[in-house]
């Protein structure tokens, strides 16, 4: 990184203290976008990989862990839904008696919970038939349906956000100067780039060099296979979902600190975006999500200003253009065929 | 087909979708309506009821709203949400010679659309240069603008379009244009343009969560000077996505809470009363489309007992009705053009006050 | 006690019955053959052994307890392995890390190593490709592995479906010769085979199974002399 | 039973390569099928007989060398073209179309031998063709007995009923030469030699030329005209049943103590 | 009279949306996941709006009158055809997923440059577009979309019956195993995308009057899941499917009004019933398993 950063400001000579600002200030900008994207796109890679399907509900599961934790640590409702005048905590002074910390982890863990529901009750009997996968997208699209439109239906379509309270005294930005330009970069921001790096490693850690991975991966294979050597497909996807759902409900959590929550469709905006990153870094692979969410916030954020009107259909620009290039994705394995 | 009673009047705004943030405000001011001129009597003796039909997110969505409603035999439609919308459904009321009024369609051309056409929501050219005038008021010294606008809003495309001619028309200088998306929530690539443009006023113009959080990041990330929200920003929801960075936003307002007219204060009470903070201007607009019904249908009532009539002819006869008249509400004092337009006298530019980090409010500037 | 018990047996794929009322035993420590023509329903046995397919009548019973209502890992822990129709390697792992999966149920880290060792000695192409995707093996090559991995759980009873199919000459021997040295250390092989005379040479007794249903059994001594099994198995 | 042309090569390897990797699969093989001979191709496992069969269908494209079909280059042809000039094969691990019945498992096959093109079936003007076709296909399966099935789905066939189908499948393109991967795999002694006597009859009947991998000695010297023995990927042995089992090389690298 | 009246323009949407089903049919046909149609139903709609709203067509529209209607749908189809032809030739030696997310940033690609056009009339669209034929209600759309669904579906039997049909069902089986069986699977995959980018593209020209306006909110990711969902709950091998599926989810939450605010909830509750319990899709419901055509006779004597 820092060579490239230096051979980019080679390249500008006239003025290199500023370009190079410049550059880092994007640089920044862009990991930090798509840190967001690559958070979000990690609890859809996990199932993905497993079961080869997409879970259009993870969206919603995304936007429910926020609310969830926001109703644990906040405990207040708007004014539409059916809950408008319902008191979580009657009697205690300042919304919550619980803080946000511990409310982060219980509504993760509803959340992932939720995830194992679903998995239960809208993909398990599908795999047990052997349905067409594909049955699996529509299934999850219409549980997606049903999530976004209860939370409506229950709390309204109102913004919510987090009081700035919750990250303790942290100043709201980071800021230091290159030269003489200064460069800026929210604290929420780097919290959200490093809990996805944290959880990346992780995750990377558990798949790549345990057991526990090795079987997934024979799980994701083929399941009656996986289950002829002893393995058990059900508990691990139920595992995966349990996992997938409780990231999701964090990630939800974290982003939702930083931008608030904009209503039920909160997380279904993130979920084309979210495709679109993990077929860049390749189906199925965990850093793939990663590298696929930071390589698309880093092109959104070097799109010169006066090309901002594409700078989403750049997103998709790129992931058309690499798919024809490398059609596993960048960091997705070819799919080998012996005949 | 007799008119029946209660006086059935449509409401098709979007109650689910991503639209539904504005669409529910809208449910809330025509509800309220109709219970305020219902206690006073409704048309002259005879109650409203309102139907309300769900458009949803698209433009068929809308335009079955509309069909259930001209079937249902409403008199006449307040709706839809979006200007889009309008323009796929508003034909359809147009065909049947069903009066529509719209509530918070603000492109070019919804008048034009037909006879039975008509908005409540004033074009967003009219509205939106005072913002500018009111900010040069505030600091002479503005130079340079940075211009931000939601590319897939109708809205907001055209009300940038106003701000930007104004900014010129003052001799501004606007150093940079930057659009997003109003489903975007990251906008630490624009706002670090504006920085580096080193601009001492920034025009936004976009919805509330989008706008909120660009405006949100712009002062966490150092940008110091004074900032415009556009009309799309002009609602309380804002001050639960920038908390207190909201503090000292101008907006232009085509409605203000402080407007001083009784029915808007008696508006502004009961929505106060029941959801603690103060009307939106969806609200308003939408409370206002009903309340304009209520008044020309009072009229024709008055020459000739509304069930009396054919419900073809009523429609007509109201259509003429509410082009005719002049209305005192919440919007101040409005009346419309023969196209249909609206003619509004009063406009506003207020500056968010923060209490705390999630109560504030509009302060109207003279 | 037999070990394994086949009692009355069905088995449907939808509406076509494809074993009815099978009954068989395999007794500890034997090996025991399963010969029949084509689509006579082998596989489809040994699938219902190992819970891949749904019994409709009748129980397995595997050391007293019933399998029919377990799930098919759960079969497998009871210490049943098999080695399936297609081989069925895992294509996108190497061949160790199938190998490893084989022993998934074992928590003998060391022993397993050891095991590994072994396999790779036995089978020395494996060896050589142990980092090979096994979905890039030679057909052969891939049987060899499916083999292995069923060995590597270290079962008590081992299903093999035509284990010395796709393989050449001297690996078949091969295979029986380990067959033989299983047997001797007690564990117990049902053998699905169609180079039956060799199969037959190798077990205690046989099964001749004809569209769904048992119609000779005896000892493989015997068997192998039978007019009839001779005239329609074994090639005259 | 060879026809006059016989002794004329039909498919001619010059110096076929395919390496993956470091692994060299298939190392500068070159030989020649005759015109309607039977051509054996054995070897240890992964000695490269199967790669051999891809590269001469395109399925894998060589490293080096070349391949000629009739006198023409079909080095780099894709598969489509491969199978309409006339080479038609079976896959060791059984490759058909599992959703689809048996008979349009074989139908389909007839792809290249018809003509009729989108137009022409949209506006029903391919009947007399579409009979035909329907026809063929029956009959194949009558020649493999699985016409009774025919309307079964390929995948519900058991193991060796599915080789058959591929047989009846790789006929239905008409081809000149029919490559068979290890067709006996899978079946017992009884229907081993059913099945060296179909691939005689249809070898007659068809004019084909046919090259088969096999591991079953026995049948390999029974059936083949000449065979051609892999080892590591190299070309050890060619020549007629006799001589190449007596071959001290084959007999070293394949046939071990069975021979 | 009146029932069309009313419903009218719910029926015509329902033919419509069966016909988008089939635009994604097709290519399923041939094993291929694109979710393209939307952009190319998109694209229809903008071919004919501009063509109907743009004054420098003007002089067209006096010149052709009423044929400037079956104009559009040619233009619309053409340009469809063509854009199918080079989008799909790179994009379809993609497979699964990674196709449909290849078509699905096609298609979003395409909204970003409507959006950013003077002449798609950016975010607010094209408005006030004609009348086709002078339709006055909504119901006389019913003309246009019922006889396109019927010849669709006509062409899609004789298509299934014929070699064509054939070689895409061996594709979708196995695209390698066809390869080797003589079929070029590239020139069959790329037919099959263009079909259903044609009929996408004819029915966007023909729905651009049927909505009154056209913009960038018609075609997007949800209605590429949409479309995907008619295919999928109808039933996707068997032509009948996308036109039930379709039909049904359309009418769905219309359907559902009388329940309000819970429409939505329940039918997603639906969509994930009908996934779980029709295993055949609808059209399973419907069509009992057809004996299977005997052996013909002819060849039972020649044996
Ligand atoms: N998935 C399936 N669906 C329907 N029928 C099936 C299925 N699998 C197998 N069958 C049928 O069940 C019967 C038994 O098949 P099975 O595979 O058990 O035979 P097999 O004895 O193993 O034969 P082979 O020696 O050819 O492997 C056959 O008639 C076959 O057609
Ligand atoms: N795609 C590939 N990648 C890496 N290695 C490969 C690939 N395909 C084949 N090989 C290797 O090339 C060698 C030759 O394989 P091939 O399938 O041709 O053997 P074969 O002679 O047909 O053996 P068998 O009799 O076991 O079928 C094998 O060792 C195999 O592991
Ligand atoms: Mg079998
Ligand atoms: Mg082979």
């Amino acid at each position: 990184m820092a060579l490239l950063a230096s051979l980019m400001a080679d390249g500008f000579q006239k003025e290199p203290a500023l370009d190079f600002a410049q550059f880092l200030q994007n640089l920044l900008n862009g990991l930090s976008i798509g840190s967001v994207y690559a958070i979000f796109a990690l609890g859809y890679t996990l199932i993905f990989s497993i079961l080869g399907i997409i879970n259009f509900a993870h969206g919603a599961i995304f936007a429910l862990g926020a609310y969830l934790t926001f109703t644990l640590a906040v405990g207040e409702f708007g004014i539409n839904g059916i809950l408008k005048n319902v008191d979580l905590f009657p009697g205690v002074e300042g919304g919550s008696p619980i803080g946000f910390p511990l409310a982060l982890l219980l509504g993760s863990l509803l959340a992932g919970l939720l995830g194992v529901l679903i998995e239960r009750f809208a993909f398990r009997p599908l795999r047990a038939r052997g349905a067409d996968p594909l049955l699996a997208l529509v299934s999850s699209l219409g549980v997606a349906l049903v999530l976004v439109n209860l939370i409506q239906l229950l709390v309204g379509a109102e913004i919510y956000s987090f009081p700035s309270t919750i990250y303790g005294s942290l100043p709201p930005a980071v800021r230091f100067d290159v030269g003489d330009t200064p460069i800026v970069i929210r604290t929420v921001q780097v919290i959200i780039f490093v809990v996805s790096l944290v959880i990346l490693l992780l995750l990377g850690y558990v798949i790549g060099r345990t057991k526990i991975g090795k079987a997934l991966r024979a799980v994701a294979e083929n399941p009656a296979t996986a289950s002829l050597l002893g393995i058990s497909v059900d508990r691990y996807i139920l595992i995966t979902f349990f996992l997938s759902g409780f990231l999701g409900g964090l990630a939800g959590t974290l982003v939702s600190t930083s931008f608030g929550i904009s209503g039920p469709y909160f997380g279904v905006t993130y979920g084309l975006k979210g495709l679109a990153v993990i077929v860049l870094g390749g189906l199925g692979s965990i850093p793939g999500a990663v590298v696929g969410g930071l390589v698309i916030g880093l092109a959104e954020a070097f799109v010169p200003a006066q090309f901002s009107a594409y700078k989403e259909a750049v997103a998709f620009a790129i992931l058309f253009v690499i798919l024809l290039v490398r059609p596993q994705g960048l960091l997705g394995r070819a799919v080998i065929q012996k005949v | 087909q007799k008119v029946a009673t209660p006086i059935e009047i449509g409401v098709a705004v979007a109650q689910t979708s991503n639209v539904a943030l504005l669409g529910q405000e809208q449910v809330i001011g025509a509800r309220l309506a109709e219970k305020f001129f219902n206690n006073q009597g409704g048309i002259n003796g005879t109650p409203i009821k309102l139907v309300f039909q769900d458009t949803g997110g698209d433009e068929a969505g809308a335009i079955n709203a509309f069909q259930n409603l001209i079937r249902d035999g409403v008199v006449g439609i307040v709706g839809p949400t979006l200007s889009q919308h309008a323009f796929a459904a508003d034909p359809i009321a147009e065909r049947a010679k069903v009066p529509v009024l719209g509530p918070s369609n603000t492109a070019k051309g919804i008048p034009q659309i037909g006879d039975f056409i008509a908005r409540v929501s004033a074009p967003v050219a009219v509205v939106a240069p005072n913002a500018v005038k009111q900010a040069l008021k505030l600091d002479p010294d503005i130079k340079r603008v940075a211009v931000l606008y939601a590319q897939n809003d109708a809205f907001s495309v055209s009300e940038t379009g106003t701000f930007q001619e104004t900014a010129k028309a003052q001799k501004l200088d606007v150093v940079t244009v930057q659009k997003f998306q109003t489903t975007d929530t990251d906008f630490t690539t624009q706002v670090t343009a504006v920085l580096g443009a080193k601009v001492d006023l920034v025009i936004i113009s976009g919805l509330a969560a989008d706008g909120g959080n660009l405006v949100k990041q712009l002062r966490q990330l150092g940008y110091k000077g004074l900032i415009i929200g556009g009309n799309g920003l002009n609602t309380s929801n804002i001050f639960s996505v920038c908390g207190r960075d909201c503090d000292g936003i101008l907006i232009a307002q085509a409605y203000s809470p402080q407007q001083s007219g009784a029915i808007n204060q008696v508006f502004v009470k009961e929505y106060r009363a029941q959801y603690k903070k103060d009307p939106p201007q969806f609200a308003a607009q939408a409370y206002t489309g009903v309340q304009v019904f209520v008044e020309a249908l009072r009229k024709i009532d008055r020459k000739k007992k509304l069930n009396t009539w054919d419900l073809d002819d009523l429609r007509a006869e109201l259509n003429k009705a509410i082009l005719v008249g002049s209305y005192r509400t919440p919007l101040g004092v409005i009346s419309f053009d023969k196209e249909g337009e609206l003619n509004q006298k009063e406009f506003y530019v207020a500056q968010i006050k923060m209490k705390d980090a999630r109560n504030g409010s509009f302060v109207f500037l003279k | 006690m037999a070990l394994l018990e086949l009692d009355n047996v069905s088995v449907n794929y939808g509406a076509i019955q494809a074993i009815r009322s099978l009954s068989m035993t395999v007794e500890e420590g034997e090996v025991v053959t399963l010969i029949g023509a084509n689509g006579a329903g082998k596989t489809t046995t040994l699938r219902a052994v190992s819970r891949l397919l749904k019994v409709r009548e009748g129980r397995i019973v595997f050391r007293g307890q019933d399998l029919t209502r377990l799930a098919p890992d759960a079969v497998v822990r009871l210490g049943i392995a098999q080695s399936p129709e297609g081989r069925q390697v895992l294509a996108r792992q190497s061949v160790q890390d199938n190998l490893e999966l084989g022993a998934y149920l074992r928590g003998d880290r060391r022993e397993v190593v050891e095991d590994l060792r072994r396999m790779y000695e036995r089978f020395p192409r494996l060896g050589e490709r142990r980092h090979q995707l096994a979905g890039t093996l030679s057909g052969g090559e891939q049987q060899m592995l499916a083999i292995a991995r069923a060995l590597m759980s270290r079962p008590k009873l081992l299903l093999l479906d035509e284990p010395s199919l796709g393989l050449a000459p001297i690996i078949v021997l091969e295979i029986f010769t380990i067959i033989r040295e299983l047997a001797d250390q007690g564990v117990t092989i049902l053998l699905v085979e169609q180079n039956a005379k060799l199969a037959m040479n190798h077990s205690a007794r046989t099964y001749v199974l004809e569209a769904g249903s048992i119609t000779f059994s005896g000892p493989s001594a015997r068997l192998v002399n039978d007019e009839r099994v001779l005239h329609a198995y074994l090639g005259g | 039973m060879t026809s006059d042309a016989s002794g004329a090569p039909i498919l001619q390897a010059r110096g076929l390569t395919r390496r993956f990797g470091g692994l060299v699969a298939v190392n500068n093989v070159s030989f020649e099928v005759r015109r309607g001979e039977i051509f054996g191709l054995i070897g240890p496992n992964g000695a490269g007989k199967t790669t051999l069969f891809n590269l001469m269908t395109g399925l894998t494209p060589p490293s080096g060398g070349a391949l000629q079909f009739e006198g023409r280059d079909v080095t780099n042809a894709a598969p489509h073209r491969v199978a309409s000039l006339g080479l038609s094969r079976t896959f060791q691990n059984i490759r058909l179309f599992r959703t689809l019945s048996a008979l349009e498992n074989v139908k389909i096959a007839q792809h290249t031998r018809t003509s009729a093109g989108f137009w022409r079936g949209i506006f029903g003007a391919d009947r007399a063709e579409e009979r035909a076709v329907s026809e063929q296909a029956w009959e194949l399966l009558d020649l493999v007995g699985l016409a009774d099935r025919a309307h079964e789905l390929a995948a519900n066939f058991s193991y060796g009923d599915q080789r058959r189908l591929e047989i009846a499948r790789a006929l239905a393109s008409q081809p000149k030469v029919l490559l068979l991967d290890e067709p006996a795999a899978g079946m017992n002694s009884a229907e081993k030699s059913v099945l060296t006597t179909f691939i005689r009859t249809i070898r007659d009947r068809f004019d084909l030329t046919v090259l088969v991998i096999e591991h079953h000695v026995p049948l390999v010297m029974n059936l083949c005209d000449r065979i051609a023995v892999l080892n590591f990927g190299e070309l050890i042995a060619v020549g007629d049943p006799a001589s190449v089992s007596r071959d001290p090389k084959v007999v070293e690298a394949y046939l071990g103590a069975e021979a | 009279m009146d029932f069309l009246q009313n419903y009218g323009f719910l029926l015509a949407t329902l033919v419509q949306q069966a016909l988008l089903g089939l635009s994604l049919y097709f290519p399923l046909l041939s094993g291929q996941l694109s979710l393209a149609s939307p952009g190319f139903y998109a694209l229809g709609g903008y071919v004919a709006a501009i063509l109907l709203v743009n004054p420098a067509f003007a002089g067209l529209r006096d010149a052709l009158g009423n044929w400037t209607f079956v104009l559009t749908w040619l233009v619309a189809g053409l340009i469809c055809a063509v854009l199918g032809l080079l989008v799909g030739i790179p994009a379809l030696r993609l497979r699964g997923i990674y196709l449909a997310l290849a078509t699905v940033a096609f298609v979003q690609i395409l909204q970003y440059v409507a959006l950013n056009l003077d002449v798609t009339g950016g975010a607010v669209g094209l408005f006030g577009i004609p009348q086709a034929f002078g339709f006055q209600d909504r119901w006389q759309y019913l003309l246009l979309f019922l006889p396109l669904l019927a010849v669709t579906l006509l062409f899609t039997r004789q298509l299934e019956r014929s070699r064509t049909g054939r070689a895409f069902r061996a594709i979708r089986d196995d695209e390698l195993a066809a390869d080797a069986m003589g079929i070029p699977p590239t020139r069959y995959k790329v037919l099959a995308f263009v079909i259903g980018a044609v009929l996408a593209g004819i029915v966007g020209a023909m729905s651009a009057p049927f909505l009154n306006t056209w913009n960038a909110r018609q075609g997007t990711f949800d209605a590429s899941i949409a479309f995907l969902a008619y295919v999928l709950i109808g039933g996707s091998r068997n032509m009948w499917g996308p036109v039930l599926g379709g039909t049904l989810l359309a009418a769905l939450p219309e359907v559902l009004r009388p329940l309000q605010d819970w429409r939505l909830v329940i039918n997603g509750l639906v969509l994930v019933l009908a996934s779980l319990y029709l295993p055949q899709g609808l059209v399973g419901l419907f069509t009992r398993r057809r004996a299977p055509s005997a052996r013909p006779a002819k060849a039972e004597v020649a044996k």
